[in-house]
């Protein structure tokens, strides 16, 4: 078996406010193996990147781990301790964002934002760590890498910023990375670029990615293993082909037949009626119930994820019949 | 950002709680604005309610009883005054309780004049730019470099002295804080989509200003007001003890304190009771002013 | 950027002549230097014209505005009615006591302000936050003469510790520094305290801290110093402003700062000295702020001259 | 001396009774003072900040000493040669401070000087403008004739603008020099100046009284703020402290190694009613005023005492003053009477200007609200920039009923007074006009016979005291503060602090 | 779609330059952002125009001037015959009844601080319909065919997710009854699910008002979904035009082709054969010469890097600027396919 390089079991994570809890990420598990491409996908709001940010430990003040944890390599995360979180960071689990244009600081050069990673993470003398930043540059494709490296990153255009991005990323070798929606801000052709990069260098460093997107174009490009997300829960995980071509809970196969195709002309789209409930004001049991055109009684409670025999879970009253074995 | 917006979309109903507990959470949750209410609370109820709640006549000299100490604090236990005296005998904490009512006066109207002035001229050096931007901004360099004192001083002798005339001068000078913030305000808000939107549909400048641009920039102009109120009242102080202040008669705690200066060492109290009072409400101000700008509008710029 | 900074001259030229008019019409009305001379001797109708006439002052108010003008551009505001110094050589003299001042000022309420405020952002909602709040909006609570002559009461008087007043040494400086610092830092913590929050939200933040590199490393390296440019903007147009004088802390210190010379001079209505103090003022403010526009370039590289960022 | 007042402090314990922080500082002193004139040039200027040190750098033929009596200065003696004629015998042997002999022709050269175009740029010149020329007798013997004669020219002669400089100094140097670097004959010598900071003055080694001065170094420092001043007397920072505020006189008393010293002056201070006005030209009106207010109380409670009552607007120093006169009583009830003959209603309001920067008279002019309140009056008082009070509202009529003046009558003789502030037309008389009173006051000016003048003075103040053209409220009583380590100090009554006899224990 | 439908609105020729401004007085311009540089096209009653492109191509720009919400630099822009470009700004604010504007940021393109039917109804009041009553009524409807119900129209925007503010957006568009609504990327912002409903929502409006689009977008599955004809912009220029289909089966200018390919494909076994461009999109204010897609394109021949091609027919209703079509070109039929 492949190995597993994370390991996340009943994640959750919210919000307290005066001893009131708000899950926002609720109870979420899933494994990571090495060299795989994992994607995340669903709606806005849905917690894709609450769930990345705390597997950095990079939650956003006033949001808090509320359960769970997380196993990486064999260090576990059951208190989520500042100091420990310090230790993976660009180590083992790296991180790209979805702006370029705002995750890097405007006030340093290039350079030296990937030096800092460098020397942070390996003892070398500032001379190494320039040939290495310069090493990274030309590994991501810049152009004139030596000049760029004394540029600020105003002087870039978004798809040399998030290039720069993998770069700070990538140069201490992490086991892990985790991209939240790198392409999102970006031009379709310049996503292609980006896109082609990480899965050159995928290859060339055998790391695993944590790919976080809406896009399902993008999944389908990319990804190994796909998880759905939706309202702070996992609704369905499977291979990407499966899910393509054999979606099983109700919110994914709305979601794909809401997507136009550029291959295929239809009148109308699709689509899910409804809105996606809030934080604070879920309904009881299965969370998607009100938007589901199959909805019925039991779905007034909380579905099982259940495990298919071909490796795919989904979390949907429907299928209870065909479990294998219920987790929860 | 999207994310953050749609958490608003369904109003939470909670359930009705009790008036007390509902405060007690919002003293929970502010502290520094909580206190900030109060102590400008207090100020504004002893303005309101002055003559209700003094002691003594505010304005009844008495010489024989000039510099009386606090009566807690007098040896020989004559002193009637729970504060002491002034330097014509008059009871402090009277004059205190009134002076709030100047005091206030001069912050909040002068407040109120630099507020139009400046919003007025910086909605329109934001919103229409060019030539009459570039006049207002520099008329506001200008103002910014005369010197106040010079301002007061001309201002007193064209128009004369008094309580109104010192409010005048306040308003008059500071503007300029307001114009700036506003034009900054505008300029950015100029390139927000909704007022290009209000333009699309046929809006008129007018229009565009009063309904979009003015309520928009509101929450700034009020935090700035809070802090320009409390700036106001210390500069009341600061006036008077360049010797520009009010009517002598007329209670102020910036009169009080500055004519007070010499007695620090023999009459404390004289200087201390008015101190107290104007740290206590510009506190307050200065509080409730943070406070508001931390819920109206976190990224303003002072 | 030399073509912006010209530009930048040009308009300070425009306001310099702005206030210009305003200084020598408007202190025209407030009363008459000759008979503040005469506050005391024996001044007779004849005795008044006659002094009058040979300070120049009844000539046509055009002709006076025109010598004063082509002073200005001579960097030469004729001499005090009241000492018969050059305008300018009584301006130099303090411009040192004025700048130590200004500097000395600024140091306090930067070493004040900027750890509160960066720990009142760091630690926001905490008592931490609370009580740095608190703490520095006591400085700004009360009016500036009675907290110097507090401190004088406190330090000098009663402890012994430094000196009252005067401008010689470095300890002289202490106290005055203080009492305006202390003024200023309440408003410069509050600052500081608002941009770091805004900062610490933007996404190269969560970057830096993605690196692994520790927090304190973080909040100094990557927020503060972008928290540092609406923070420069601020101190620029203090320190403006206190090279304008800070009346008040100089005449409780006795510091012989430009401030004191133009209140004094206002107070005489010795008219050359209040203009060429004003205008002398206006350009070292204009100037400042020119200084500081600039020096935007340094703290940050998105800022092309002109202030704007790209 | 004699002191305007001031009871003195029945305890002698002192609460504070910490060690004389100034106990080594030698032969020499510093004293605090307010303000500095900036221009050291005795024809240019009207401050009594320069007298106070210049007083001890430049001498007059003749002097004033400490209890204000005319005496030999640079002249040993003088006659008048006939009414508009005056022989001055010089002191031979006396040498400004860098080095120049004085002699007759440094008189005439300053006389010359003040009053020729140089002295007309400055508020000294019409001081003296009954002088028509100075001649040089011989070198110690200068004759002064007149355009007319001058009944107070000695006593203008012991004033700021006649001290003598030197002719070849000023000559060599120009204005600007000599305004900063003042040189003359005195009991000290100035030998350092920083504007606005302080000013050092050293012993005149030469100097022509002998043995004199007796302190090796004073310094002045400018302190402009009253509480700094005493903080810097309390740690031991200076050894005098001029213009002790009275809030402050306990604080001195108080302290084991300082001592109060207080000193009447000829100022005078007075709310001045203003004729012009409708109210204010109703004598009766005028007369209630002065009934309603207790000035003894004022006196007592908010200057401490440090005040005396005065009957007309000049103090018991001027010469004319009117001795007989006692001060209106307070007798609330008469002013009521004469209120109600006036027809004044009762709430009628009077217009009160007062310089804003003047903190025990904003206390005074309060309390005069009181006493008025009490008969039916009410003031509106504005406090405004004193300046602007002094140059635009008094001279222009535009003061309201009553305005804050105070006057100091440098002449020590009440002619200086009473024709500026009664003759008409006069800079300081916006409205005043009375027939009598202008024949009084050139009477005394047509003639130098003293007694002859004095006699005329008593019907004046006789005709002021019932015209009651102000509300005359105190003469100022001086607080000084000195270190107890100083000996022979001894304030002067007219801020001209003298020196020479000073000396440290 | 036929011949015979009436061209509703013209677009000649359009210039837009936003001047960079320097010198001593800051009013020379020293340098021009060429944001919209040269574009023409027409759009025909009951059509709906789409307009693709990378970001900063111009799009927004084009969709601004057109509005006069930014005044032409130059060219003509008619619109039911009178030349937008011309008139004055009362006869503007007039014209803006027909011609209204989506925006694509449903956030930012609403003031937070009015109610829902305020920002509906403000279009009525300026445009001087006095009676309250009337204008409620017309509140009313307008909100229902968008799909919100009466209770919440007295909400603020911040009570309301994306698709439905992009509901509000399209409501207050609609209300004057235009004939023409220019929609900036209305869709992007929105999720997958919510943005079908807005797509289906903008087709139904279309039928019912018979509206005209011009729909903005950087998204080619949506703009092929909803558009009839296509324009693809670069750099300020349009480069090309044609019918829906014929633009996504046989797109002629090299640029469309690699912006098509780099589409990320809708099914994991459907990879495509990407075309990836090298480099970035060039400035506007700094266009390279020639043809300003030469540095990027692989088809770059010498003239393209001095000599700029022009919009030529060189199909039917099929337009393209590219030098491989000119003359001395088209005979190389393999170009086609
Ligand atoms: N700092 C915060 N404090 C409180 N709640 C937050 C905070 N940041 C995000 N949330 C809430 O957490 C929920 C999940 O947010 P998250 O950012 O993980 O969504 P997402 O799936 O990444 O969405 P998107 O596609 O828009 O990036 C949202 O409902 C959001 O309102
Ligand atoms: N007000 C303006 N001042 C100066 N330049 C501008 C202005 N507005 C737009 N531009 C520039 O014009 C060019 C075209 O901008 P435009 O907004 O039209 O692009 P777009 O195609 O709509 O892009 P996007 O897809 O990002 O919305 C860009 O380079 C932009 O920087
Ligand atoms: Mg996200
Ligand atoms: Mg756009
Ligand atoms: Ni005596």
């Amino acid at each position: 078996m492949v190995q597993k390089v994370l390991e996340v079991n009943e994640l959750k994570v919210g919000i307290k406010d005066e001893g009131k809890k708000t899950n926002i990420v609720n109870g979420v598990s899933f494994d990571l193996y090495k060299g795989e491409t994992l994607g995340i996908v669903g709606e806005s709001g849905c917690g894709k990147s609450m769930t990345s940010l705390s597997l950095m430990g990079l939650l956003p003040p006033g949001v808090e781990y509320l359960g769970g944890d997380v196993r990486i390599d064999h260090l576990h995360f059951k208190d989520f301790r500042k100091k420990d979180w310090r230790k993976i960071r660009g180590k083992r689990i790296a991180m790209i964002f979805q702006e370029p244009m705002s995750s890097l600081n405007p006030v340093h050069t290039i350079g030296n934002q990937i030096m800092e990673m460098v020397l942070n993470h390996e003892p070398m003398k500032k001379k190494e760590a320039k040939a290495r930043a310069l090493e990274m540059l030309q590994l991501v494709g810049i152009p004139r890498p030596d000049q760029v490296l004394d540029e600020y990153p105003y002087q870039l255009s978004g798809g040399m910023r998030q290039r720069v991005m993998i770069a700070i990323a990538l140069s201490c070798n992490p086991e892990i990375l985790i991209a939240d929606e790198p392409t999102t801000a970006l031009d379709v052709t310049i996503q292609a670029q980006i896109l082609e990069l990480m899965k050159n260098l995928q290859d060339q460093m055998n790391m695993s990615i944590i790919l976080i997107t809406h896009d399902l174009g993008v999944v389908a490009e990319m990804c190994d293993r796909v998880i759905v997300m939706y309202a702070g829960e996992i609704v369905e995980e499977s291979l990407v082909v499966e899910l393509f071509d054999n979606p099983k809970h109700p919110y994914t196969k709305g979601l794909l037949a809401s997507l136009p195709d550029i291959s295929e002309q239809k009148e109308y789209l699709s689509s899910i009626p409804g809105v996606v409930p809030v934080y604070g004001n879920m309904p009881i049991g299965c969370r998607f119930a009100e938007r589901c055109p199959q909805a019925h009684d039991r779905c007034k409670e909380t579905p099982p994820l259940v495990v298919k025999e071909s490796g795919s879970r989904v979390k949907c009253w429907l299928y209870e019949r065909e479990e294998a074995e219920v987790i929860m | 950002m999207t994310s953050v917006g749609l958490e608003k979309a369904v109003p939470v109903n909670p359930p009705r709680r009790p008036h007390l507990k509902k405060l007690w959470r919002f003293i929970k949750k502010n502290p520094v604005g909580f206190i900030g209410l109060i102590l400008v609370a207090l100020s504004v109820s002893c303005a309101l309610f002055a003559p209700f709640i003094t002691p003594f006549d505010p304005s009844k000299a008495s010489l024989s009883s000039r510099l009386a100490p606090p009566s807690w604090a007098d040896p020989k236990g004559e002193s009637a005054f729970l504060l002491g005296a002034d330097q014509v005998g008059r009871d402090l904490l009277s004059r205190i309780i009134y002076g709030a009512r100047i005091s206030l006066m001069v912050g909040i109207f002068g407040v109120l004049i630099a507020m139009v002035i400046g919003t007025v001229l910086g909605l329109i050096s934001g919103y229409f730019g060019k030539w009459l931007d570039d006049i207002i901004m520099r008329v506001a360099d200008i103002q910014l470099a005369f010197p106040f004192i010079l301002f007061a001083i001309v201002i007193m002798s064209v128009l004369g002295t008094g309580i109104w005339k010192i409010i005048i001068i306040l308003g008059l000078t500071y503007w300029v804080g307001f114009a700036r913030l506003i034009r900054g305000q505008v300029i950015s808000l100029k390139e927000q989509e909704y007022i290009q939107a209000a333009k699309a549909i046929g809006g008129t400048n007018f229009n565009i200003i009063r309904k979009h641009i003015l309520p928009n920039v509101l929450s700034s102009i009020l935090v700035l007001g809070t802090m320009y109120i409390a700036e106001f009242i210390l500069l009341e102080a600061s006036l008077t003890f360049l010797g520009l202040g009010v009517d002598p008669t007329i209670p102020s705690w910036g009169g009080m304190l500055a004519d007070s200066r010499n007695y620090i060492t023999s009459a404390w109290w004289t200087a201390v009771f008015p101190g107290v009072a104007i740290m206590i409400t510009v506190l307050g101000f200065n509080l409730l002013g943070d406070w508001l700008r931390d819920k109206l509008d976190p990224n303003m710029k002072v | 950027m030399i073509a912006y900074v010209i530009r930048r001259l040009l308009h300070t030229v425009l306001v310099v002549l702005g206030i210009s008019l305003i200084v020598f019409f408007s202190i025209r009305l407030t009363g008459d230097p000759v008979s503040v001379m005469f506050a005391a001797g024996e001044p007779t109708k004849e005795a008044i014209a006659e002094v009058r006439s040979n300070l120049g002052l009844d000539e046509p108010l055009y002709v006076q505005y025109g010598i004063f003008l082509k002073g200005i551009f001579t960097f030469d505001f004729g001499k005090s009615f009241r000492s018969g110094m050059p305008v300018m050589e009584l301006i130099n003299e303090r411009i040192g006591a004025t700048l130590a001042l200004a500097l000395g000022g600024m140091a306090v309420a930067i070493l004040i302000a900027f750890p509160v405020g960066i720990l009142s952002a760091v630690k926001r909602d905490t008592a931490v936050d609370f009580f740095g709040r608190i703490f520095s909006l006591l400085g700004i609570s009360f009016p500036n003469f009675w907290l110097g002559i507090m401190l004088i009461l406190v330090f000098s008087v009663t402890l012994q510790w430094l000196p009252v007043s005067g401008f010689e040494g470095f300890k002289h400086l202490i106290l005055p520094s203080i009492t305006l610092g202390l003024i200023l830092s309440g408003i410069l913590a509050r600052l500081v305290r608002s941009s770091m929050l805004e900062v610490m939200n933007q996404q190269y933040v969560s970057t830096a801290k993605s690196k692994g590199i520790s927090e304190w490393k973080v909040i100094i390296k990557h927020a503060f110093r972008n928290a540092l440019l609406p923070t420069v903007t601020f101190i620029g147009l203090q320190f403006g402003s206190l090279l304008g004088g800070t009346v008040i802390v100089e005449q409780i210190f006795s510091w012989p700062g430009v401030g004191r010379l133009i209140i004094d001079a206002i107070n005489q209505r010795d008219y050359p000295v209040i203009q060429g103090g004003v205008i002398y003022l206006a350009i070292i403010m204009v100037l400042v702020n020119l200084i500081v526009d600039l020096s935007y370039t340094l703290i940050d590289p998105r800022v092309k001259v002109g202030g704007s960022k790209s | 001396a004699c002191s305007g007042g001031g009871e003195e402090s029945s305890t002698n314990e002192k609460s504070d009774s910490r060690e004389n922080p100034a106990k080594d500082r030698g032969n020499e002193i510093i004293i605090g003072v307010s303000g500095e004139p900036q221009n050291w040039d005795p024809i240019d200027t009207f401050l009594l900040d320069w007298s106070t040190i210049a007083t001890s750098v430049f001498e007059g033929l003749v002097d004033r000493n400490l209890n204000l009596e005319i005496q030999p200065g640079l002249a040993e003696s003088w006659e008048y040669l006939d009414d508009q004629t005056l022989q001055f015998k010089l002191r031979q042997g006396v040498q400004f401070h860098n080095g120049e002999p004085f002699n007759a022709d440094a008189v005439k050269f300053t006389f010359d000087r003040l009053l020729g175009e140089e002295g007309q740029k400055g508020p000294q010149y019409s001081n003296y403008t009954s002088i028509d020329s100075v001649e040089v007798v011989d070198e110690y013997t200068a004759t002064f004739h007149l355009n007319s004669p001058d009944p107070v020219l000695l006593t203008k002669l012991a004033g700021y603008g006649a001290v003598i400089v030197p002719p070849k100094y000023v000559q060599e140097h120009d204005d600007e020099f000599f305004n900063n670097n003042p040189v003359g004959t005195g009991p000290f010598k100035m030998t350092g100046y920083k504007r606005d900071q302080e000013i050092v003055l050293e012993k005149n080694p030469d100097y022509w009284k002998e043995g004199l001065p007796k302190l090796d170094k004073v310094t002045f420092k400018v302190i402009p703020e009253a509480s700094t001043r005493l903080a810097e007397l309390q740690t031991g920072n200076i050894d005098v402290m001029k213009r002790v505020e009275v809030a402050q006189a306990e604080t001195v008393k108080n302290t084991s190694y300082l001592e109060l010293i207080d000193v009447g002056t000829p100022t005078v201070y007075s709310l001045r009613f203003d004729p012009g006005q409708k109210l204010m030209d109703n004598k009766l009106v005028r007369q209630a005023i002065n009934y309603a207010v207790d000035k003894q109380s004022i006196i007592d409670e908010i200057l401490s005492g440090y005040g005396k009552q005065i009957s007309t607007y000049q103090s018991e120093l001027s010469f004319g003053n009117n001795p007989d006169l006692e001060p209106y009583p307070y007798d609330p009830e008469k002013a009521k009477e004469l209120l109600a003959e006036a027809g004044v209603a009762e709430g009628t309001v009077l217009d009160v200007y007062i310089p804003g920067n003047d903190g025990n008279f904003k206390e005074i002019t309060q309390a005069v609200a009181f006493y008025l309140e009490e008969v039916g009056l009410k003031m509106n008082i504005n406090s405004v920039d004193n300046t602007t009070l002094i140059s635009e509202l008094i001279p222009n009529g535009k003061a309201g009923h009553m305005y804050r003046q105070g006057w100091g009558g440098w002449t020590l003789d009440f002619d200086n007074t009473a024709y500026l502030m009664y003759h008409e037309g006069e800079q300081w008389n916006p409205s005043f006009k009375d027939e009598k009173v202008e024949e009084l006051l050139a009477a005394q000016r047509a003639t130098v016979d003293q007694e002859e003048r004095k006699k005329i003075f008593m019907e004046l103040t006789e005709l002021l005291y019932d015209l009651a053209p102000e509300l005359n409220l105190y003469q100022a009583v001086d607080l000084y503060a000195a270190n107890s380590r100083l000996e022979n100090f001894q304030p002067p009554h007219d801020d001209r602090m003298r020196l020479e006899e000073v000396s440290v224990k | 779609m036929t011949e015979q439908q009436n061209v509703l609105l013209k677009v000649e020729n359009l210039q837009k330059h936003f001047p960079v401004k320097g010198g001593i007085f800051g009013n020379k311009t020293i340098n021009q952002v060429k944001a919209v540089e040269g574009v023409s096209f027409e759009v025909k009653q009951g059509e709906t125009f789409g307009i693709v492109g990378e970001s900063g191509c111009g799009k927004s720009t084009t969709g601004r001037t057109i509005l006069r919400l930014l005044e032409p630099t130059s060219g003509n822009i008619y619109f039911q015959g009178v030349n937008i470009a011309e008139v004055n700004k009362t006869e503007m604010r007039k014209l803006r009844k027909d011609i209204q504007i989506v925006f694509q940021d449903p956030f930012s393109s609403l003031n937070p601080r009015m109610r829902v039917k305020d920002i509906i109804e403000e279009p009525l009041i300026n445009f001087d319909v006095k009676d309250r009553s009337e204008r409620e009524k017309r509140v009313h409807e307008i909100a229902e065919q968008v799909g919100l119900t009466v209770d919440q129209l007295s909400r603020f925007p911040h009570e309301f997710s994306g698709g439905q503010r992009q509901r509000i957006g399209l409501a207050r568009a609609l209300i004057t009854k235009p004939k023409l609504i220019i929609a900036d990327e209305p869709v992007s912002a929105l999720d997958v699910s919510i943005q079908s409903q807005v797509l289906n929502l903008m087709k139904d409006l279309q039928k019912e008002f018979g509206l005209t689009y011009i729909f903005i977008s950087h998204d080619l599955s949506v703009v092929k979904h909803l558009c009839d004809r296509i324009g693809v912009m670069y750099l300020g220029k349009m480069v090309e035009v044609a019918e829906k289909n014929q633009m996504y089966d046989e797109p002629l200018h090299p640029y469309s082709k690699a912006l098509l390919s780099a589409h990320p494909s809708s099914h994991p076994l459907k990879k495509k054969n990407r075309i990836i461009l090298k480099g970035d999109v060039p400035s506007p204010s700094n266009p390279p010469s020639g043809c300003t897609f030469h540095p990027r394109c692989s088809s770059c021949m010498d003239i393209c890097k001095t000599e700029a091609p022009s919009l030529q027919t060189v199909r039917d209703q099929h337009d393209v600027s590219c030098h491989l079509y000119t003359e001395v070109n088209k005979d190389q039929e393999y170009l086609y396919e």
